[in-house]
């Protein structure tokens, strides 16, 4: 062991305080009165009762302020008029580490082109990494910053999160009247637990038993 | 054996009881939540406070929860005796528990020889923790209960010790005694240096003997996760709890009744104005307020500082305690031997 | 050196129940009897899902046999079904305490594959996040260490203040534990505007706080003698066992990849490296309470003037391709050096990716410090080595 | 001592030495029935002093049917580091253990074994050690299968 190479030769190496030897009485002193410093410490905060750091949280859910950016969970941008712009491309899909993405497309669209019919979106295997919304090239995907997402079923995780099955927003926009658009699209359930998702099965989730809500 | 009218104390002695059983119960309550609370405080949170007014129902709560839980006895275990010892434990802080003088008319029993009835009998409460740290059939909980058993015996010598020189002082065993022995002031100033002394030697040493932290090595949860109740769950495990509040409440007792006076109020010699003004707070309010006290000063080292390790537990005993305790011992004689205290022609 | 041939018949397999077995056999019948307690895999100081097999005799521990993989997720064969992008997220999951470290590591051993310079204020946000990510670190530890040796009160404590850095990254990154903040190429998203004044309200209330941690705990008589030569790890020995970060530090050897191979704007900051002298558990307790006081040092020449710039300068695919090859990139996280070893066979994903974890080189070392102390000095090194178990088990 | 240096002090050592190409480090690959006496070369040669072990892996190339131990070494006293790649039969992987050399390549070696089944000559204590012992299998091995293995959908 070659002590040179230890401590002393660089600069920027700080050795740390060593622990004095202390003999009989001076621990004892020592002792006494590093006891008593603690015992102060704590003192200070038992009689500031300002310093309480606590959040009661069920009660001050109407104050609770929550940073924009949280991740909790992963929602479809509907427009005002309820559209959203997913063109069923899969790239999220594909993204998704845990496979937590399953987007399934129309078996019979409206246009020629591909049409999103479910957004399977499975919080139970979901790790907030946020690569689906970072990778979305219509941007249509966002990280909400909702938490409160605790049920009893894990068959209740895995959520839909498309409002209808169709086009994008802006082959609807194209369309002249409202009729007309009402005729390409297909009412979906968002947030609902466990559709039917058209006879996916999904990896490790019991089949769904549960009645659809109406 | 004893030929009272069974006729008249009967009754009396089964009110008596009752009243026993149910004080300590309430007693450990509050105590249980006034710890809640207070470590709270000490640590930037608010303990409980969902059920009742600040919480002030989460002991009644939680006990009930203990009485309903399912009591869970290791199949190996050895079943008379992990039935047996919450119950010893329990026993032995109800029977020091009747010796305390709460006031000048509220003592339960004036045993002639007090101070040794109390160390005598407390010491029975270790038999419950090495019973039940043995009987669970869990090498954790036979760990603790050795911890426990060795931590315990060594303590008794200091406690012992110095509550040798309050007697010393006082001349008397009895309690009562000890505590009309303070009426011109508290032995813990009245007898100079070597009061206060013995009450820090007790105060440590006591806090040693009730196994609270810097001294709970018998439970010692981030080392053997438990200690000697690992393997107790509901009501016996409450039992161990009760004990364990119980004779908190009994240290804080015996170290109020022993330094500072009991129910006395706060006396100082010849000022009989100031005494005067002190004998309108009833003795009972005295008494508890001194207890509170010092209770509040065992939470506070268990909130502050850390847990010793079992061989500094031990020399800081023999090393330092019983030295310094018999030292003290020694210069309390002498100083007791030719009256240099304080006030000694008063009483 | 004779070079036999060897044979796979030739090398005996063991297992616990062997192992176990022999140390039984050793025992000899005098004396008191020795025996053997499991410490976990559920067990408050374990931090985690640890076994560790204790041969005890009374208070004393004889020998320790630590028994992982409790936390096992086979993180290195999913690595090899997922792409670069998304294994930066999976780093997380290992020192959940040092994730933008170890996001950073990932990140840093692409692009240096794929030859990336990143810009002025991408280094340097990442270096000011890396440092405030190792003080919080540490605070945890602080208080998960006072936990350890029998005080509650520093647990809460420690929580407390951490929350402060916490309640930064969730403001600017959105998670609180799991980041996937650093992506190679950049971070995911920019700083947010307050983040400077966010970071500098922190400096100015943790300072006074630090000395106030050394008045509750590092003075205290009772922490003081359990800490004094308890657990003594020789500078040799921590080499030879291929500890890193404070435990290597603690032992004397001025180790710091951020002084030796700097990285991130490392080079251009003023800190020093805090090492110990005799290696025990009042070193290594000292040392990383000296490298907060060095990591708030660093942040707070950064923060003042973070550069103007892109904060991603690659385009956000969903696929990296990385040339063939072998790469291996280290760096200094709160716990030690995290190494990422990539062979990439040109595709998406890698051909074969080790994780080097910090923590299981360090709790190697409980093996030669433990014997021969007593059941609370185990707790003590072992949160002293302050280990987190799913980076051991992976 | 710099990169050039110290590949060219580490070809002069051995003429079985190769040096490893597409390599972001100074890389050498031993054969395998010199790798122990490399290797205390590599640890006690006093220009060297590789005294730290500070990775130890292998990859299963399947195609070519070998299996490559790599050893990442770093001396604390030189601060350089090489990367030192063994060649062993995929069928039948058994090599010399490195404990006697570096104390943490107990553990590495049995992680390695545990993922790879690569035995280890001299081993003091050789099992499973992220596994349990009586786990099937090396799963690290491209070819390994079992039924917790989720396929993804797509």
């Amino acid at each position: 062991m070659d002590d040179d190479r230890l401590t002393a030769k660089n600069n920027y190496v700080k050795p740390v305080q060593a622990l004095p030897i202390r003999g009989f009485f001076g621990r004892i002193a020592y002792g006494l009165g590093s006891l008593l410093k603690g015992m102060r410490v704590t003192m200070h905060y038992f009689i500031h009762p300002s310093t309480v750091v606590t959040q009661q949280y069920p009660e001050n859910r109407e104050t609770l302020v929550l940073s924009p950016r949280i991740r909790s969970q992963l929602s479809l941008i509907h427009d005002e008029s309820g559209y959203h712009k997913c063109t069923a491309c899969h790239i999220c899909e594909q993204a998704c580490p845990n496979a937590s993405i399953h987007v399934v497309d129309r078996p019979e669209p409206a246009i020629s082109k591909k049409e999103l019919d479910f957004f399977i979106w499975r919080l139970d295997s979901c790790t907030f990494c946020n690569l689906c919304v970072m990778v979305c090239p219509f941007q249509c995907l966002e990280m909400k910053p909702t938490f409160e997402s605790s049920v009893y079923d894990q068959r209740l995780l895995a959520y839909n999160l498309t409002k209808y099955a169709g086009p994008t927003s802006t082959v609807l926009a194209k369309q002249t009247d409202d009729e007309a658009r009402k005729n390409m699209i297909e009412p979906r359930q968002v947030y609902d637990g466990p559709t039917e998702l058209g006879g996916f099965i999904l990896a490790g989730m019991p089949e769904s038993t549960r009645e659809k809500k109406s | 054996m004893p030929s009272v009218s069974s006729t008249l104390t009967m009754p009396l002695m089964v009110g008596t009881v009752l009243g026993v059983v149910g004080f300590i119960s309430v007693v450990a309550m509050i105590l249980v939540y006034a710890e809640r609370k207070v470590a709270a405080h000490f640590q930037c949170r608010l303990g409980p406070m969902r059920v009742g007014w600040h919480g002030t129902l989460q002991s009644i709560a939680d006990s009930l929860k203990l009485f309903l839980k399912e009591d869970i006895v290791p199949t190996k275990a050895d079943h008379l005796l992990h039935a047996f010892a919450p119950v010893i434990s329990v026993m032995a802080a109800i029977l020091t528990l009747i010796a305390i003088p709460f006031s000048s008319h509220l003592v339960l029993a004036d045993v002639s020889i007090g101070v040794l009835y109390v160390s005598a009998v407390s010491g029975i409460g270790v038999l419950g923790i090495l019973l039940g740290g043995w009987s669970s059939n869990n090498k954790w909980s036979l760990l603790g209960a050795m911890r426990a058993g060795a931590q315990i015996i060594s303590y008794e010598l200091s406690v012992t010790l110095s509550l040798l020189v309050i007697i010393l002082f006082a001349g008397s065993l009895r309690l009562t005694d000890i505590v009309h022995s303070q009426e011109a002031g508290w032995w813990i100033w009245r007898a100079p240096g070597v009061g206060l002394l013995a009450f820090v030697l007790f105060l440590i040493a006591s806090t040693a003997e009730i196994n609270r932290t810097p001294f709970d090595l018998a439970e010692g949860e981030s080392e053997l996760t438990a200690g000697f109740h690992t393997e107790y769950s509901g009501l016996r495990f409450a039992f161990f709890f009760l004990a364990e509040y119980m004779n908190l409440f009994i240290v804080a007792a015996m170290g109020a009744t022993l330094f500072w006076g009991g129910w006395m109020p706060l006396h100082i010699g010849g000022f009989t104005a100031f005494n005067q003004l002190m004998d309108f707070i009833p003795g009972t309010v005295w008494f508890f307020g001194k207890v509170i006290t010092l209770i509040f000063v065992i939470m506070w080292f268990r909130w502050t500082f850390p847990r010793l390790r079992v061989d500094q537990l031990m020399s800081l005993e023999w090393k330092v305690l019983m030295p310094l305790g018999f030292l003290n011992l020694l210069v309390a004689a002498f100083l007791s031997l030719f009256g240099w205290y304080f006030f000694p022609l008063v009483f | 050196m004779v070079t036999t041939t060897l044979s796979l018949s030739s090398v005996p397999i063991s297992s616990l129940d062997k192992r176990i077995q022999s140390l039984e056999n050793e025992q000899s019948s005098l004396g008191t009897q020795e025996y053997f307690v499991n410490m976990g895999p559920q067990h408050p100081s374990t931090h985690g899902v640890l076994r560790l097999v204790l041969h005890l005799d009374g208070e004393t521990v004889k020998e320790v046999i630590p028994v992982l993989g409790y936390v096992h997720r086979g993180m290195e064969k999913k690595c090899e079904f997922i792409g670069y992008r998304q294994q930066v997220h999976l780093t997380d999951r290992l020192d959940y305490l040092c994730a933008l470290m170890n996001n950073w590591a990932i990140s840093h051993a692409i692009e240096k594959a794929l030859n990336i310079e990143l810009n002025e204020r991408i280094q340097v946000v990442r270096t000011i996040l890396a440092e405030l990510q190792r003080i919080q670190s540490h605070q945890l530890w602080w208080g998960v260490f006072g936990m350890d040796l029998g005080a509650f009160t520093p647990f809460l404590y420690g929580f407390r203040d951490r929350e402060k850095i916490t309640a930064i990254f969730e403001d600017t990154i959105g998670a609180r534990l799991t980041m996937n903040f650093i992506q190679p190429g950049g971070l995911m998203f920019d700083i947010t505007s307050d983040f400077a004044q966010k970071v500098k309200e922190f400096i100015a209330y943790f300072k006074p706080i630090l000395n106030e941690y050394d008045e509750l705990f590092s003075g205290n008589i009772i922490v003081q003698e359990r800490l004094r030569n308890v657990g003594i790890l020789d500078a040799k020995t921590a080499i030879s066992i291929g500890t890193t970060g404070p435990i290597l530090r603690a032992s004397g050897v001025a180790h710091d990849l951020r002084k030796l191979e700097p990285y991130g704007v490392y080079s251009q900051v003023q800190f020093d490296v805090p090492v110990g002298a005799t290696g025990d558990c009042w070193d290594r307790y000292q040392v990383r309470m000296q490298e907060m006081r060095e990591s708030i040092k660093i942040v707070e020449q950064l923060i003042d003037n973070i550069p103007e710039g892109k904060h991603m300068v690659m385009k956000f695919g969903a696929k990296i391709r990385v040339p063939e090859g072998v790469y291996y990139s280290e760096m200094e996280t709160a716990r030690g050096i995290y190494g990422n070893f990539i062979v990439a066979d040109g595709s998406e994903k890698p051909y074969r990716l080790h994780m080097r974890t910090p923590n299981f080189n360090n709790l190697w070392s409980i093996i030669r410090m433990a014997p021969g102390l007593r059941i609370a000095d185990l707790v003590t090194i072992l949160s002293s080595i302050d280990i987190v178990v799913p980076d051991i088990d992976r | 001592m710099n990169n050039s240096d110290l590949e060219s002090y580490l070809l002069s050592l051995d003429k079985d030495l190769v040096l490893r190409e597409k390599s972001d480090r100074v890389s050498i690959t031993v054969p395998s029935e010199k790798l122990l006496q490399v290797m205390t070369q590599l640890r006690h040669d006093r220009a060297l002093t590789f005294d730290m072990l500070s990775a130890h892996t292998a990859i299963d190339w399947s195609n070519e049917n070998k299996l490559e131990l790599i050893y990442q070494l770093y001396s604390s006293e030189h601060h350089h580091r090489i990367m030192v790649g063994v060649y062993l039969n995929r069928e039948a992987p058994v090599t010399f253990s490195l404990c006697s050399l570096w104390q943490i390549a107990e553990w590495q070696e049995r992680e390695v074994f545990d993922m790879f089944g690569v035995r280890y000559q001299n081993h003091p204590d050789l099992r499973r050690i992220l596994l349990e012992d009586e786990w099937q299998g090396h799963p690290l091995l491209k070819d390994y299968k079992d039924d917790f293995m989720l396929e993804r959908p797509w």
